[in-house]
């Protein structure tokens, strides 16, 4: 089926990083612990020359389609993936100083990280159920893994077998719905479901009740309440390392998912799929933000915070509009770069025999360490939305689709619940800035994690000073 | 020329590179950093000359104006300006922030650099929020006030620190928004955030009536009106002086300055559909609170509920206006009223700056806010008497002072549109007399009141510059307020022309 | 002849039991993974069913590679089971909640 | 009837009760047998749906690699028969309710009139050609992308096991390429300076 | 030429003093304070009288002049300016001239006091906010002179602030005082509403306007806008000048140093009031029903706190209620629309009752801060000085033929008795009994100060006289017992107001009740002459009068009160004990003063605390903040800790949820769709 090679040049940027993930796994064998920085060094430049091939044929404004339609590259699927390269980077350097301190600095991690990330590429650049699957498959195995990689720790043990049974369950309901748009449609090519359904000749319980389990399929993968069951357990229980990961990236090739899903093949459902999704951003709104109040575990928080964003990020595709799909893209990357800060943050105060993944431990950090508390603070209220720090304008930007698409009622639901939960990332500001320090806090951080935790925390002041192009750059992304 | 130079962008940026600055100079050198404040806040100050003076009160239009896009794609801009209602609360402001530096200068043991940055980046935020002509960037200073102060009552605070200032800044939050939801539907249906389109944007009464309650919850608590004002008490209580200064001498200020540039020229119908709601809280903002401050054991509370009283007067005065334009066809009643409330609220940014400044003079001291601690505080330091009496005075609305205009031209201003009204608003006169005295009485006058009070010092020339500053301030505008009501004339004359018009097509 | 919609209630009735057996099981673990397996069974009866009456092999294609996700899937859920069983001894799923709240 | 209709029929409710018992049974080996007899005969139910090549993988991948992997498991962890927990009856009526309405809920929507034969027509009896064949074909062609991708998962999960449960035992010698290339001259070599004899030499 | 700058002065040397006194006391000292102050009063009492020259005598048209624009909002104006015309200028003069004799007193009664210069300070702005009051051209200056009097008048009632009944009594002056301004302010309101001018003379000139508007507040219900106007800004002049039911706060106000309670609470700022209506007057004349309720009013006062005065032993108290009662007396005449006579009484009474109570002054510096009345007696042998112009004060006060308070007097009662509206006969008998009270009371006070017995020096213990605490607690020592007559400072100005106690009447009676000397200052409804009856008598001057007093019922009313005092105080002291015995509830009745403070005190101090209190903890606290504000952030937790329960750890119930989704979306959004 291979008319000519040039058609695969699209291609490149996987297939460069399959390759390199190849030459990853074969080094670590052959490279001893000592000189384990060299893997590190060379995921992180895999990825770097990934950025850049992808950024040669940057398909924004473009649509390429290679292997039959199996393989689409366009602006929505570059820009994800570049800041899936980035904030996968952002987590090796974070990751290191934590793996190592752990003892779990191995290749393993680097290999699974990185097939994680072939997988969401592939998730991002799927133009059938069948390729959309797979590299849905190739993330949700990389990352079962990972989290079970500290193979001493019982609950990383726990909460991988949760995520991974609850994950083959979503996968699974996934499946079933696709077997049923394909029973309906006769195609598994995303922009012939489209079509077919344009035609309005099938039955429309039948298709709505195979949009049922594809969104709950997408549910699973963002954590959207009810489906969501899994995400605190699996933050808190994962190396924090791991967490890190699972907790930024994937969340980009979700929102790639749901367009090639929702936006792409289900967009003559639109009203039906922006209705459940309705649902499912409201439940996790309030979920979220209600369940995170009650934490004192940090990761966990987290998790229950990243919970709430998620209904924010459907807020954005439950728009169904360019803006909206824009919106949540632009809302996802930019949580993807505060998430990545807020986990850094953890894993500098951390060192080797103690893990600062309770609120309390950052209590006084304002004493000890003003800058990173400074930094904290900045993450906190970024996430918080509250501004002029970029978190607030994704905030904005999706509410203002919503409201937009009518969802009123939902945009409100959102303030109210984004005020209940300004109250626990004020909790951790409070605990740093206001609460006496009850123990030293020893920053054992190399300097590379120093500077781009800083640079990463000040990115959500500096981001606003570009939060024009940065959005431009997402509109055009669907144009 | 000075006043060629982007002087609203200085007014911002400026303090906010000097609380880096401060920042970055630490709690090493702390009595650098304590300077470095002063300057910075001074220089601040200072670029308010070539404002005042290059002003041109005659004209309604903005003016100093800076316009820059910034994020193309929601149309929002970095667009600054002035008229008559900006300039005399950014000058206010750049006093308070210097009086709150020197207020801070000794006090302040605990990282001193960083509480100096907090008040440098209020300032900064401050002034944004009164210059902003975009109501996005209006928004972004609006909040962002919230974390400098958050973190102020937080660290510098009393004992129950964390309760209030959580719950003042949840409760602000919780207001603003609303407030955005409003603006991202104004956006949506206009396609700008520039607040002169917003103001000529035509909006059925349904809109205006939503967009009306938007931008009251945000204002409504800012400022506060009852029945959404108790984070203030709270907020006031714990936060330390200089906190309880800017809290109450421009912060609330904000909420009235979002009723003149939002609510009111956005929302015309809306607000002449519900001025009877806003008259009805205000009158029980006058009277109920003055009530509660009558049975306060706290100084802090006390003057903290007075503000509240206080504020009733702004919201008074705004809306009274519109019965007084529609109703009545009085416009120069109106203005009245509308003036009135502009110089309540300078008025009240000097006077509880200054109460809030005596009030910690005293606590400094004596480290108790309960009146029962206090009395006879005359016989031992009795130029801290005579300056609580002078701005005891002035709260109460006594004539030579700036707490009189306000209340007056008010007051005089609602007789107009009805009695009644009038009539509940001047209870003030006794009711406040009566709080604020009682007070004085029971903290300033009697015999000396116990061990602490006898071992009291008189001012330092510190404190000292702070009253006499603001007792300047208090007299300048009692006796004489006719300059700051013409620089604000011609603005608050087009904006009755504004509220006069319905937004409503075709109505 | 058997119409469609047979198959797809036997598909759908396997599909139910399996997930019945998620949420009902309260034993070990191993039946949970098993259980997915007959979860992904009932999709593939579907995709089978489905290609047979649209005459279709992108059906059948499809179950091929589920089939292939489906023994990687089991691999490593048995990995994870094995290091489970390692950490704590157990397996039972009734004992597996030190991560809740 | 045709044989089809009562094949169908017969292998169906082999299928449920059989799916039936996998997640009721207590003893997980008795639970994996009754895995494979499901597998076993939805392979049968395959073959009535002309899924030739399909039906064999399935017995051979499943029942001959998945399931020896999950017995291989369960006899390796020596996981006894547990006690039915105490909650498990009280729960169970609202499990089954639920599952029962599901249940409800698909087959409302899959019923025959969304697809009927009036929608679904029956198939040809025969087809031509053969099924291995064409799926082949399709594989290495079309689908090609998939495939490739497939192994990719493989190999993940290859990895993945490995990394997870293989386990370095402390003080077993193993031969490690790595150290073996990577040898340098100081590590393979000591040169000992032997002095002559002194008065610490001789105490040491 | 009366011109802007020469207005200024009057207005503005005072105030400077009370500058240099007050900021930079430490630095002038004592000397330079009281040099600086009096200086500038007495240029302010010079000018004053020169400008009252200009317009009696020499014809100088009135001078209505702007400083400076307050503020100017539109049309609404309000500008600070003087308007001096006949009104003014007898206001500005006595003013200045009872302050000047104030200061000049002061230095002997304050000078062991250590807030000496403070004390000059405080007189000498009230002089200037006084002089603001009375040479105001518009409503905003009066109020803005109004309240600045009443701040002085705060701080000099509780000018020993270490005591307790002093601050106690300045808190309830100025409240009493701020009720006052509100019914004042929202008379301004109605002003500036109907008339659109604060200016007195635009205000004026419109104020016909007024008549026949009706004002309605709820239902078909109509009131007179004159009427209304004219009604609150009394309540502001009741305020002020202590009308029943709020006066209250007047007695108490004697905490003060005895010199202020000269100057402001009895010569000049008790009496702004008066003025205030009397400058009013073109307003007042368009309401009946206004001057009857002021009528009324001014005779309960005059008459009822006569009755109080009756029973006070503290010799200030006696003499401030006379004040309350002389206070009465020149709001009736206001009632009856003798403006004139009002003003007239309001000269004669700042000249006498200054006396009076610079007398009092002097007899308490020479009792060493004794002031309760049983404790003095036979003092004219000590301080023959005092004890003299004591008996012309007293004689002033009664209305003895001759006498200032003679003219003054019965130029009101002859108004009265001539008017006809409403109320005026209940205020004529009113004004006729407190004729003979008031000499009785003054007689009783005089008698017991300075004849009878020598009760001093040997009674420690025995009076239980519950307003007198600890009097001397400001420096004087009690080595020497016997009295003895003050120094000069304080005889001077004693003397220098005996003068015009006793003659001014004589000399000013004429031009000012009778001659055309208010000229438009002074408006009356057309056809109105309160003073002709007078007028009939007058005719031959006031000799004439002063003799032909002796054969009208009002002298000789005051001499069998006098004749009463006399026999009972002097002649049958027990007679005064068995009197009391007899009348006993009469007695408590008036020693309570008829029960207003501690109506006051229970329902308005008391019960504005309470319902502060209930408001706050009801209110505020529980509703808002408990169950609004609190309650909410609770039911938060409570969700949030439901929430964070569902979350179980079991694996079943996660998937089990996920089940429940799954089919609740199925049921929503696919097949009930």
């Amino acid at each position: 089926m291979i008319e000519n090679w040039s058609s695969l040049i699209p291609l490149l940027p996987e297939v460069f990083l399959l390759g390199m993930i190849c030459v990853i796994l074969i080094a670590g064998l052959y490279i001893d612990e000592k000189r384990r920085g060299i893997i590190h060094f060379l995921a992180i430049l895999t990825l770097a020359l990934t950025a850049v091939l992808t950024l040669r044929h940057f398909a924004v404004g473009q649509r390429y389609t290679a292997l039959g339609g199996m393989f689409v590259r366009d602006g929505v699927g570059d820009i994800l993936k570049l800041f899936v390269y980035l904030s996968t980077a952002i987590v090796f350097v974070y990751a290191k100083h934590w793996l190592r301190a752990n003892k779990l600095f191995s290749p393993e991690f680097y290999v699974l990280a990185l097939f994680a990330v072939l997988g969401m590429c592939i998730l991002i650049s799927g133009g059938n159920l069948l390729t959309i699957y797979l590299g849905l498959e190739l993330m949700a195995l990389s990352s079962y893994a990972m989290v079970a990689l500290n193979r001493d720790s019982p609950v990383a043990a726990e909460s991988a077998m949760k995520y991974f049974v609850l994950g083959a369950l979503a996968s699974g309901l996934l499946l079933y719905g696709m077997s049923i748009l394909y029973g309906l449609t006769g195609s598994l090519d995303i922009t012939l479901i489209a079509k077919a359904l344009e035609s309005g000749r099938q039955p429309e319980v039948a298709v709505a009740f195979a949009v049922v389990f594809v969104v709950v399929g997408i549910g699973f993968k963002f954590g959207a309440v009810p489906f969501h069951m899994w995400v605190p357990d699996v933050y808190h229980g994962a190396p924090t390392a791991v967490t890190l990961f699972l907790a930024s990236a994937p969340k980009l090739a979700a929102v790639g998912m749901a367009f090639r899903l929702l936006a792409e093949g289900l967009e003559p459902m639109v009203k039906d799929w922006a209705q459940m999704l309705g649902f499912l951003a409201m439940m996790s709104l309030v979920v979220g933000n209600l369940a995170a109040i009650a934490q004192t575990n940090l990761k966990r928080m987290l998790a229950y915070s990243t919970i709430s964003h998620v209904g924010f990020i459907l807020l954005g595709i439950l728009a169904g509009s360019e803006q909206g799909y824009a919106a949540a893209m632009f809302y996802a990357i930019t949580y993807a770069l505060m998430t990545t800060a807020a986990f850094g943050m953890i894993i500098a105060l951390s060192h080797s025999g103690f893990e600062a993944e309770r609120i309390e431990d950052f209590k006084g950090l304002n004493q000890r360490q003003p800058w990173l508390a400074f930094l904290m603070l900045l993450v906190m209220a970024s996430l918080g939305g509250f501004p002029p720090l970029v978190g607030f304008f994704s905030k904005l930007y999706v509410l203002q689709a919503a409201i937009n698409a009518g969802w009123l009622w939902l945009a409100i639901v959102a303030v109210v619940m984004a005020v209940v939960g300004a109250y626990y990332y004020l909790r951790v500001i409070k605990v740093m800035y206001f609460d006496e320090p009850d123990r030293e806090h020893q920053i054992q951080a190399p300097g590379d994690v120093r500077v781009v935790l800083a640079a990463n925390g000040l990115l959500q002041l500096f981001l606003t000073l570009f939060v024009g192009s940065l959005t431009a750059l997402c509109v055009a992304a669907w144009q | 020329m000075l006043a060629d130079w982007p002087l609203l962008s200085l007014l911002i940026w400026l303090p906010l590179g000097g609380a880096v600055a401060v920042l970055v100079a630490g709690d090493r050198n702390a009595t650098a950093a304590k300077w470095l404040a002063l300057l910075v806040a001074l220089a601040t100050l200072a670029l308010c000359i070539p404002l005042w003076a290059n002003f041109d009160s005659t004209t309604a239009a903005m003016q100093f104006v800076e316009r820059v896009p910034w994020v193309p794609s929601f149309a929002i801009e970095y667009h600054l300006g002035i008229d008559g209602f900006s300039l005399p609360l950014i000058v206010l402001t750049c006093i308070v922030t210097v009086l709150v530096i020197i207020a801070g200068w000794e006090v302040i043991e605990y990282k001193p650099s960083q509480y100096l940055a907090a008040f440098l980046a209020l300032a900064a935020l401050m002034n944004g929020v009164f210059a902003a002509q975009d109501a996005i960037l209006f928004y972004l200073f609006f909040e962002g006030m919230l974390i400098p102060m958050f973190i102020i009552i937080g660290i510098w605070g009393g004992p129950r620190r964390v309760y209030a200032t959580l719950k003042f800044f949840l409760y602000t939050f919780l207001g603003s928004v609303f407030m955005l939801l409003g603006l991202v539907y104004l956006y949506l249906k206009g396609q700008s955030f520039a607040l002169a389109d917003l103001h000529s944007m035509s909006l059925n009464l349904t809109e205006q009536t939503w967009l009306f309650f938007a931008f009251l919850i945000a204002f409504a608590v800012k400022i506060p009106m009852w029945p959404v004002h108790t984070w203030l008490p709270d907020a006031h209580v714990e936060a330390p002086t200089g906190g309880s200064m800017v809290l109450a001498a421009v912060m609330l200020k904000v909420g009235g300055y979002g009723f003149i540039r939002f609510s009111m020229p956005i929302a015309p119908d809306a607000s002449a559909e519900y001025a009877w709601l806003m008259i009805l809280l205000s009158l029980i903002a006058v009277v109920y609170i003055a009530f509660v401050a009558l049975a306060q054991e706290d100084m802090k509370k006390l003057i903290a509920y007075s503000s509240i009283s206080h504020m009733g007067f702004v919201t008074l005065g705004l809306f009274i206006a519109f019965a007084l334009v529609l109703d009545k066809a009085s416009p120069d009643s109106a203005a009245l009223a509308v003036q009135g409330a502009m110089i309540q609220m300078i008025s009240h940014g000097f006077i509880s700056a200054a109460m809030f400044g005596a009030v910690g003079v005293l606590y400094d001291r004596v480290h108790s806010r309960q009146i029962a601690d206090y009395g006879g505080v005359m016989n031992t330091i009795p130029w801290i008497g005579a300056f609580a009496v002078l701005f005891a005075m002035a709260n109460s609305g006594l004539p030579g002072t700036s707490g009189f205009v306000g209340e007056f031209m008010v007051i005089l201003a609602a007789t107009k549109a009805s009695l009644g009204v009038a009539a509940l608003a001047a209870l003030t006169l006794i009711l406040g007399a009566a709080y604020t005295l009682w007070l004085v009485k029971r903290v300033i006058f009697g015999d000396v009141g116990n061990q602490h009070v006898a071992e009291l010092k008189d001012l330092n020339g510190r404190e000292w510059i702070v009253m006499s500053t603001l007792a300047v301030c208090v007299l300048a505008i009692g006796l004489w307020p006719d300059p700051l009501v013409q620089v604000m004339q011609a603005s608050v004359e087009a904006l009755l022309q504004q509220v006069q018009q319905s937004k409503i097509l075709g109505g | 002849m058997i119409p469609l919609s047979y198959w797809l209630v036997l598909g759908a009735l396997l599909f139910c039991i399996s997930v019945a057996g998620i949420f009902i099981n309260r034993k070990n673990v191993i039946v949970l993974l098993m259980a997915i397996e007959l979860m992904l069974l009932s999709v593939n009866m579907n995709f089978i069913a489905f290609s047979r009456y649209l005459d279709d092999m992108a059906g059948q294609v499809f179950v091929f590679f589920i089939l292939t996700v489906a023994a990687a899937e089991a691999a490593i859920g048995l990995a994870i089971l094995v290091v489970l069983f390692r950490a704590r001894s157990t397996i039972n799923v009734a004992e597996l909640d030190t991560l809740r709240g | 009837m045709p044989i089809e209709t009562i094949l169908f029929f017969a292998l169906s409710t082999v299928l449920v009760i059989a799916a039936g018992a996998v997640v009721t049974l207590r003893n997980p080996v008795h639970a994996a047998m009754c895995l494979v007899l499901t597998f076993f005969t939805s392979s049968m139910l395959w073959v009535l749906l002309r899924a030739e090549f399909l039906a064999i993988a399935l017995v051979l991948v499943y029942v001959g690699a998945v399931m020896v992997l999950f017995l291989f498991v369960v006899m390796m962890l020596d996981i006894n028969t547990t006690p039915l927990r105490e909650g498990f009856a009280r729960y169970l009526p609202v499990g089954l309710l639920i599952a029962a309405i599901m249940a409800a809920q698909m087959i409302a929507v899959l019923g025959t009139q969304h697809f009927g034969f009036d929608r679904y027509a029956a198939p040809a009896a025969v087809v031509e050609g053969s099924n291995t064949e064409a799926l082949g074909r399709l594989l290495y062609t079309q689908y090609v992308y998939p495939f490739e991708i497939a192994a990719v998962i493989l190999l993940v999960a290859i990895v993945a096991a490995i990394a997870l449960t293989h386990r370095r035992r402390e003080g077993v010698k193993t031969q490690d390429p790595g150290k073996q290339t990577m040898v340098t001259k100081a590590e393979r070599l000591r040169v000992v300076k032997v002095g002559s004899e002194s008065k610490e030499g001789r105490g040491a | 030429m009366i011109t802007e700058s020469l207005l200024l002065t009057i207005a503005l040397a005072p105030l400077v003093g009370a500058i240099i006194a007050g900021l930079f006391g430490r630095q002038v000292g004592r000397a330079g304070a009281h040099t600086v102050t009096i200086l500038g009063v007495a240029v302010s009492t010079a000018l004053s009288l020169y400008v009252l020259k200009l317009i009696a005598l020499d014809g100088h048209p009135d001078v209505n002049l702007s400083v400076y624009t307050w503020f100017e909002i539109g049309s609404i104006k309000a500008e600070v300016g003087f308007l001096v015309d006949p009104l003014t200028a007898v206001m500005m003069s006595v003013v200045t001239s009872v302050s000047l004799m104030v200061h000049i007193y002061t230095i002997g009664y304050m000078h062991e006091d250590p807030g000496y210069q403070r004390f000059f300070a405080y007189i000498s702005l009230f002089t200037f906010s006084m002089l603001m009051l009375v040479m105001s051209n518009n409503f905003m200056q009066l109020f803005f002179g109004w309240e600045a009097v009443g701040l002085v008048s705060y701080l000099l009632i509780g000018f020993w602030y270490k005591r307790p009944t002093a601050i106690f009594a300045n808190l309830k002056a100025f409240l009493v005082n701020r009720v006052g301004d509100f019914g004042f302010l929202l008379g301004i309101g109605l002003v500036l509403a109907y008339l659109g001018s604060l200016d007195y003379a635009t205000v004026f000139q419109k104020a016909p306007e007024l008549v026949g508007q009706t004002f309605n507040p709820w239902g078909t219900v109509e009131w007179a806008v004159p009427t209304l106007i004219c009604l609150l800004l009394f309540v502001g002049a009741m305020g002020k000048s202590a009308q029943v039911p709020l006066h209250v706060w007047l007695p108490d106000s004697m905490e003060g140093p005895t010199p202020i309670s000269a100057l402001i609470h009895a010569a000049t700022m008790v009496t702004a009031g008066i003025f205030m209506v009397a400058r009013m007057s073109p307003l007042y004349e368009l309401s009946e029903v206004a001057l009857s309720t002021i009528l009324v009013i001014g005779s309960i006062t005059a008459l009822f706190m006569g009755f109080i005065g009756i029973v006070q032993n503290d010799i200030k108290r006696v003499v401030a209620y006379s004040t309350l009662s002389q206070l009465g007396y020149m709001t009736v005449a206001l009632g009856a629309s003798a403006y004139s006579a009002a003003i007239f009484h309001l000269m004669t009474h700042a000249f006498f009752k200054a006396l009076l109570f610079l007398g009092a002054g002097s007899v308490i510096i020479a009792m060493h801060h004794e002031q309760d009345l049983r404790r003095m007696g036979g003092l004219r042998k000590y301080m023959p000085i005092t004890f003299a112009t004591a008996w012309i004060g007293t004689l002033a006060l009664m209305g003895f033929p001759g006498t200032s308070g003679f003219y003054s007097k019965d130029a009101i009662l002859y108004a009265v008795g001539a008017a006809d509206r409403p109320g005026a006969t209940f205020a004529y008998v009113c004004l006729m009994i407190g004729v003979a009270v008031t000499a009785f009371y003054s007689f009783r006070m005089l008698y017991l100060a300075f004849h009878g017995q020598e009760r001093f020096g040997h009674d420690d213990h025995g009076h239980g006289h519950d307003d007198h605490h600890g009097h001397d607690d400001h420096g004087h020592g009690h080595g020497d017992h016997k009295p003895h007559e003050t120094p000069w400072v304080v005889t001077l100005p004693l003397i220098l107001l005996a003068i015009p106690s006793l003659a001014i009447g004589y000399f000013t009676a004429g031009p000012l009740l009778f001659g055309d000397f208010f000229g438009s200052a002074i408006h009356l409804a057309e056809g109105r002459e309160p003073l002709a009856a007078m007028a009939e008598h007058f005719g031959h001057g006031p000799l004439a009068f002063a003799l032909h007093g002796f054969v009208t019922a009002p002298v000789w009313l005051a001499l069998a009160g006098a004749g009463l005092a006399t026999y009972i105080y002097l002649f049958n002291p027990a007679l005064a004990d068995k009197a009391k015995s007899a009348l006993a509830p009469i007695h408590r009745l008036l020693e309570r003063k008829y029960g207003f403070d501690e109506l006051y005190q229970a329902v308005f101090a008391k019960g504005s605390v309470l319902l502060g209190r209930v408001f706050w903890r009801a209110g505020d606290q529980t509703v808002i903040d408990g169950l609004m504000v609190n309650g909410s952030a609770a039911l938060v937790d409570r969700f949030a800790h439901a929430v964070r329960r569902l979350q179980s750890g079991f694996l079943y119930h996660y998937a089990f949820m996920m089940i429940l989704g799954l089919i609740v979306i199925v049921g929503a959004f696919a097949l009930l769709k």
